[in-house]
């Protein structure tokens, strides 16, 4: 047994010293896909205002969990939802929750960048013509906000009527957290947003959200354990559909308390 | 809330185009079927035509469509398959694939009557195949082939790639990995695809006025001698299908059951069709069943 | 348990590297079951016969089609743009075939006026509002129509809707609107099943986007999901158009074939189809009005090019 | 030429000596095509022809009468069937052409009875369908729009109509079938139609269409026969040059009382050997 | 600053003491794919009867390299390659190659398991049928042995005539390597065969490597470091087309040349 070099991670922006308010929590969650139970007993509190990341092999159900949240879902029709996910005091999994309402509370940023075919305007100002703002000036307004917010403003300024799909993958990328945050959400999902783009463009989304956090409740899925080492307050190890364990992300990465934990940390599986 | 009333309104409008779809079929399967079954009898299935009395049945014509259907399958069923297969798998991008492909396009658009000229002008006279069950296979084989060719590609192009891979990557080469991988995979959608044109060709009748002819000789079903002129083999004898009776009865017969005979055609042609996609529908269940299962 | 390797010798080195570079000949390459040649010649021998099979239907009704002009004489302006039909008159018989291109064209429109938007909505039922419903009852529903022969659909025709035309909108009830419901209900099928088609093929990354951002249904299928579809819808109904457009025996059994300009969607008309089908058994090869049909024939074969046309630019520019 | 056998000879004795000779001699295969008028009678006989000669095939087609006569003369049909004489066709060599008349056929309009005539005169019925009158009153009938019922071009019946109910006026258009069916059905349901058809398809006790009577003369086979009613027409069997022995034989037994005292009648159509006039190509009437 | 426990890995199997001779050679390998150009100038030499990893983040080339060298890229019509790979004093990328005789040669593994529609003893006498092989009784014993191999025999020795796609995903990877074993090629590829797999497979297809490379030539791309680490005994690190760093495992992981390699293997970023 030989050991290996130590790795060297910064935690320098994990900088919660005491818990903020739960925002959102998840109570004895259980989602099935026909006769697949894809996540079991699942109780996950997200606090307002800081990074909630998830971690766990491929398959334990992440990307199942955190598209609850915002009932996405719903969109499967063989997925199934039991248990308690708490809200503004509504629970989310309630079939009389106004599902449109709540997923402008919630926005989502999915792993592909899927940006509409349509100008890069168009894409963020959708959201806002759906919600029903006719106001070219207040579009064009948001537009910009939207832009800058994710540092695109600058870089596509000038070509706001082109293709969104000119543009390169983390730009892309951007453009729809740009679009996630034109209709002013409290939370924002994002599942595993940057394992398809470059190191570059990944950095800068890392940093783009530590931004963020100051004003939206974040939660992302990551199968890079080192960023969420890097980013996150909190963080969540699924292990085939269950919550194995959650807490700071410091305690989580230097002191785990079970052994699945540490052996997933340590890279001997997944 | 303005987005939700619009909301409701149209997605319950698309509901009611599919429920018009629904109802198209069920009036035209009803009114068919209510208006022909009763003049479906044994006797009417087991009789020739007759010429001007009332009492005709449609034998010789459902055989001949039943023959011209085989034929025509046998013929563009191994071409077909060979030119998906060629579209799907060796054609290269490139301007002779797009000419390929354009060629299919062009032949799957032609309308029918245009075929039939076609073949009158070179199978029926050029050739000299006379009005004929071969003549006619033949035209329907024109519109039939891109068909089949479709039904091919889409059948191969929705294999997984990993197939083909593990095939190559175990030193087979490309034909023989299309042969005892590709092609077994893919036979089930292809199979279902060819029955459901077999429909559609059984249903054919413009393009087969001026092929297969408008008459029949009277077939001797005791004589199965494909030379002899009037037995049910004899590719080179006309041959008036079902579809063109009931065009053919309608347009010009003069006996006096007329309305009768064509609504029986009628109900018993779609009765096949309905048969036809029934049986595409179960097989391709069987089949599927037994790769996946067992 | 294990398959012992040897280790090469030189010699067997040797041996691999002249199998591992191909130098068979043409003859070996033939005979060899293993070889890929054997598979080749009976797959592009296939590809061949239909490039053939094409240029043989073009070549024929090109040459018979011009006869009419070039061994008749007939001129080929006033043959397309001529409204008077008049070929068994006696004196000064008149070949002016606009009224057929004019009725064809007006049942094809028609027909796609009415089966778009049943056909689209039936698609976007399919493939967006009830999925399992749209494969497990939608999906056979349109195949059986799609597979009933077209002189059913004519016989239907004559026996409901010029009934109903009478009866509601007066004259014989033969009009162009009669074909053009008829072919309508016709190309429905098609339409949608290649529509239903098409929309599932806009990536669900799409709609999920839209539903992300608080979209309602409508909004994702009205402003996502049918402008990502785009151009295969519309390359739908063009297929559905071409078919209309060649349809022969169900248009003849409804739509009254007379040969003058129809003034209204009620009066009678005629379609090159039909015209084609009704007057061919009555003429003699060779005669004016025989090549002047033909030369119909050749025109229908001209126009399901352009729409052939059409199809391609729609779907070069979907690719691109 | 008219190559229709004498009617003298006694159908029972001829039958049976065709029937007994046949055996060895009679065999082979006929292929007859074309006017869809004659198809049905051509058929029957074939039938009944193909019952005593079992040896010999007799393939009957349709196709038009146009199909027929281009056929026959290019060889492909032995027997070509039409409606009209070779001689009215372009590019058919008539004199390449043996003709048989082998049955006559009457035709007149056909009326909804919604019109109210029963009656028209040669002028009037030209004033109808030469569109120059537009409503029934005009010409006697009620105040109801006149709704015309054409054939196709190169229609035989058609053909004979024009020539010799309208003197070869170019009718006017109308809604246009290739089918009598249609036709009738048409005039039967549509207020105040008017078309043409043979004779056979106005049943004796069926009231829902008018068979009009022309110049106050009635419509029916007796007035054809003695040439009072002058819209009729033969149906003709054309050969290329003298036909075959076998040809010539199926031919005879159409001619034959068999045929002509039981099938053509039982179809609608007249014998030729019951006319007391007769006509060549161009429409001229003379007596027998 | 906080520094992150000590990974433990074990490099207990990478035994090579001194380097074994190499059997097969990429000299200035450049693939294109239309006009982009996926692996650059890559020089890399691959030891018999040892196994090689080819490790980096998403779309730097690893794929597009590993099936180079079995010509499988011919399959994609817009690809295109330069540059010399020698395997048995032939260059592999010569047209004139004989394809199928070198795919027996140098077998291929994939990430999908992608058994054959059809019986599980079928699957294995597949490709000895098409080079041959008739006779009934070498088809079984063959069949036997490959399974024994990869340690299925036992699993599926009283149902050699089910489908096999009724296997379970490792199941079906192993008897995925089992196929290619029968042929008995020098060199098998594999392109990252355990992503798709759970823990527990994962790991026994790990120790079927490792007791496989006494006999044949691996090389495997994945994407899990501590997999490389754990049986690799050379590993390549490519980066945006380029052949970055490449030697023995454990001198890569513990001490990287080029900083790239360290911040790849450290998680700073893919
Ligand atoms: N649409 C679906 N239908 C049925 N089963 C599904 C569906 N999506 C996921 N599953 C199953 O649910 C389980 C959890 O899947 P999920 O996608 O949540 O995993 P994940 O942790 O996001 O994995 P990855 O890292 O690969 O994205 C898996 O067993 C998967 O097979
Ligand atoms: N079939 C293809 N056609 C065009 N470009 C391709 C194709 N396959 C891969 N590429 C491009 O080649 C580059 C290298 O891809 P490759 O698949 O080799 O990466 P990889 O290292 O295997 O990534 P991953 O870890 O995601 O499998 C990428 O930029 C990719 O977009
Ligand atoms: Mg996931
Ligand atoms: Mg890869
Ligand atoms: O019998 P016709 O079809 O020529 O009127």
């Amino acid at each position: 047994m030989i050991q290996m070099e130590k790795n060297i991670v910064s935690f320098s922006n994990n900088t919660v010293t005491k818990d903020l308010p739960v925002q959102i929590n998840a109570e004895d969650v259980n989602i099935y896909y026909g006769d697949n139970h894809a996540v079991k007993h699942v109780n996950l509190p997200i606090h307002e205002k800081s990074i909630t990341a998830l971690i766990g092999p491929s398959g334990c159900g992440k990307s199942t969990f955190i598209r609850t949240i915002n009932r996405m879902n719903d969109l499967i029709p063989a997925a199934r939802c039991e248990g308690t996910i708490s809200y503004k005091d509504v629970n989310i999994l309630n079939p009389k929750v106004d599902v449109v309402q709540l997923r402008k509370e919630i926005g989502m940023v999915f792993q592909q960048p899927n940006p509409f075919p349509k100008s890069i305007s168009e894409n963020i100002q959708l959201p806002l013509r759906f919600a029903g703002v006719r106001n070219k000036k207040t579009l064009k307004e948001v537009t910009e906000d939207c832009l800058q917010q994710v540092g695109l403003w600058d870089e596509v300024k000038d070509r706001l009527d082109r293709s969104a799909t000119s543009l390169s993958g983390g730009q892309q990328q951007r453009l729809c957290i740009a679009r996630a945050l034109a209709l002013k959400p409290d939370v924002i999902l994002l599942d595993e947003p940057t394992s398809a783009l470059d190191p570059v463009s990944s950095a800068k989304i890392e940093e783009l959200l530590l931004q963020l956090k100051n004003d939206y409740t974040i939660v992302i899925v990551t199968h890079n354990m080192q960023q969420a080492a890097r980013i996150a307050d909190y963080t969540a190890f699924f292990y085939q559909g269950e919550l194995i364990e959650f807490g700071k992300t410091r305690t989580l990465f230097t002191n785990p308390e079970k052994k699945s934990t540490s052996d997933y940390i340590s890279g001997r599986f997944g | 809330m303005n987005s939700k009333v619009t909301n409701r309104i149209a997605l319950s409008l698309i509901i009611l185009c599919a429920a018009v779809m629904a109802g198209i079929l069920a009036t035209l399967l009803g009114y068919i079927l209510v208006k022909g079954v009763s003049s479906i009898s044994w006797h009417f299935l087991t009789t020739s035509s007759s010429p001007f009395l009332a009492g005709g049945g449609i034998k010789d014509q459902l055989w001949n469509s039943f023959y011209v259907l085989i034929i025509t399958m046998l013929l563009t069923v191994p071409i077909g398959v060979s030119g998906g297969i060629y579209l799907a798998e060796y054609a290269k991008p490139g301007r002779l694939t797009s000419f390929i492909r354009t060629c299919v396009e062009v032949l799957a658009s032609l309308p029918s009557i245009v075929v039939g000229m076609f073949g009158m002008l070179v199978f029926v006279n050029y050739f000299g195949f006379k009005f004929s069950v071969f003549s006619g296979a033949l035209a329907l084989t024109v519109f039939n082939l891109p068909v089949i060719v479709r039904v091919t590609e889409d059948g191969f192009n929705s294999l997984s790639r990993h197939q083909k891979e593990g095939g190559l990557a175990l030193g087979l080469t490309h034909w023989h990995t299309i042969k005892t991988i590709l092609l077994p995979a893919a036979f089930p959608s292809i199979l279902t695809g060819i029955i459901l044109s077999a429909g559609r060709v059984f249903g054919e009748s413009a393009a087969l006025l001026f092929t297969a002819g408008l008459s029949t000789p009277d077939l001797d079903f005791g004589n199965w001698n494909p030379a002899a002129p009037n037995s049910p083999l004899n590719l080179f004898r006309s041959a008036e299908t079902l579809s063109v009776h009931i065009w053919a009865v309608n347009t010009g017969g003069i006996m006096p059951d007329v309305q009768t005979i064509a609504n029986g055609s009628a109900a018993v042609l779609v009765i096949c069709v309905l048969l036809f996609n029934l049986f595409a529908r179960a097989l391709g269940k069987v089949i599927n069943q037994k790769l996946s299962g067992r | 348990m294990k398959i012992g390797k040897v280790a090469m010798d030189p010699a067997t080195a040797t041996a691999s590297k002249s199998k591992l570079i191909n130098e068979k000949g043409l003859f070996w390459r033939l005979t060899d079951r293993t070889s890929e040649s054997r598979g080749k010649v009976l797959i592009y021998s296939s590809a061949i016969l239909m490039i053939v099979a094409v240029t043989a239907i073009t070549l024929f009704l090109t040459i018979q089609g011009l006869r009419s002009f070039v061994v008749d004489h007939l001129n080929f302006w006033t043959f397309i743009t001529g409204t008077q039909w008049y070929p068994d008159r006696a004196q000064n018989p008149s070949f002016g075939a606009f009224p057929f291109i004019f009725g064809s064209m007006a049942v094809t429109f028609l027909a796609a006026l009415i089966a778009t938007p049943i056909a689209i909505g039936t698609a976007i039922f399919m493939a967006e509002l009830a999925k399992k419903w749209g494969t497990k009852v939608m999906q056979p529903i349109i195949e059986i129509l799609v597979g009933i022969p077209s002189v059913v659909y004519g016989l239907i025709g004559l026996s409901l809707i010029v009934p109903f035309m009478r009866v509601h909108f007066g004259g014989s009830g033969f009009n162009l609107l009669a074909g053009a419901i008829v072919v309508g209900i016709m190309i429905l099928p098609t339409v949608a099943s290649i529509a239903a088609d098409s929309i599932r093929a806009v990536p669900d990354s799409l709609r999920q986007a839209s539903y992300a951002i608080g979209a309602t249904k409508w909004q994702t299928i009205w402003r996502v999901v049918i402008p990502a579809a785009g151009s295969s819808l519309v390359t739908a109904i063009v297929l559905g158009m071409s078919r209309a457009f060649g349809e022969a025996l169900a248009v003849q059994m409804v739509i009254g074939n007379v040969v003058t300009l129809p003034k209204s969607i009620f009066d009678p008309s005629a379609t090159l189809t039909t015209i084609i089908t009704l007057s061919m058994g009555h003429t003699t090869t060779g005669s004016i009005l025989n090549d002047a049909l033909w030369s119909l024939g050749f025109i229908l074969l001209l126009i399901s090019y352009v729409f052939i046309v059409i199809i391609r630019f729609l779907s070069r520019r979907r690719n691109a | 030429g008219n190559g229709s056998s004498s009617g003298s000879s006694d159908s029972s004795s001829s039958s049976k000596s065709d029937s007994s000779s046949s055996t060895e001699a009679l065999s082979g295969k006929i292929t007859i095509g074309g006017s869809t008028a004659l198809q049905p009678l051509a058929a029957q006989a074939a039938k009944e022809f193909m019952d005593k000669n079992p040896n010999v095939q007799i393939e009957v087609q349709g196709g038009g009468s146009g199909t027929g006569l281009s056929e026959a003369q290019a060889g492909n049909f032995d027997i070509g069937m039409s409606d009209v004489f070779a001689e009215s066709k372009s590019n058919i060599d008539a004199k390449a052409l043996k003709d048989y008349q082998v049955a006559v056929v009457g035709m007149t309009a056909a009326v909804n009875p919604k019109a109210g005539v029963k009656n028209l005169s040669k002028k009037d019925l030209q004033a109808v369908f030469t569109g120059k009158v537009k409503n029934w009153k005009e010409v006697g009938g009620k105040d109801l729009k006149i709704t015309l019922v054409n054939r196709p071009d190169g229609s035989g019946t058609r053909a004979t109509f024009d020539q010799f109910a309208l003197d070869n006026k170019t009718p006017a258009e109308g809604i246009t079938q290739d089918s009598t069916n249609t036709v009738k059905k048409i005039i039967s349901e549509t207020p105040g139609a008017i078309g043409y058809m043979a004779l056979s398809y106005f049943t004796a006790n069926d009231s829902s269409v008018v068979k009009l009577s022309i110049d106050g003369v009635e419509a029916n086979d007796d007035n054809v026969a003695s040439g009072k009613f002058p819209v009729w027409a033969y149906e003709h069997m054309y050969t290329k040059g003298e036909p075959s022995k076998l040809v010539k034989a199926f031919l005879d037994f159409i001619m034959s009382d068999a045929v002509q005292t039981k099938d053509v009648p039982a179809q609608g159509y007249l014998s030729v050997n019951d006319m007391k006039v007769q006509r060549d190509a161009t429409g001229k009437q003379s007596d027998k």
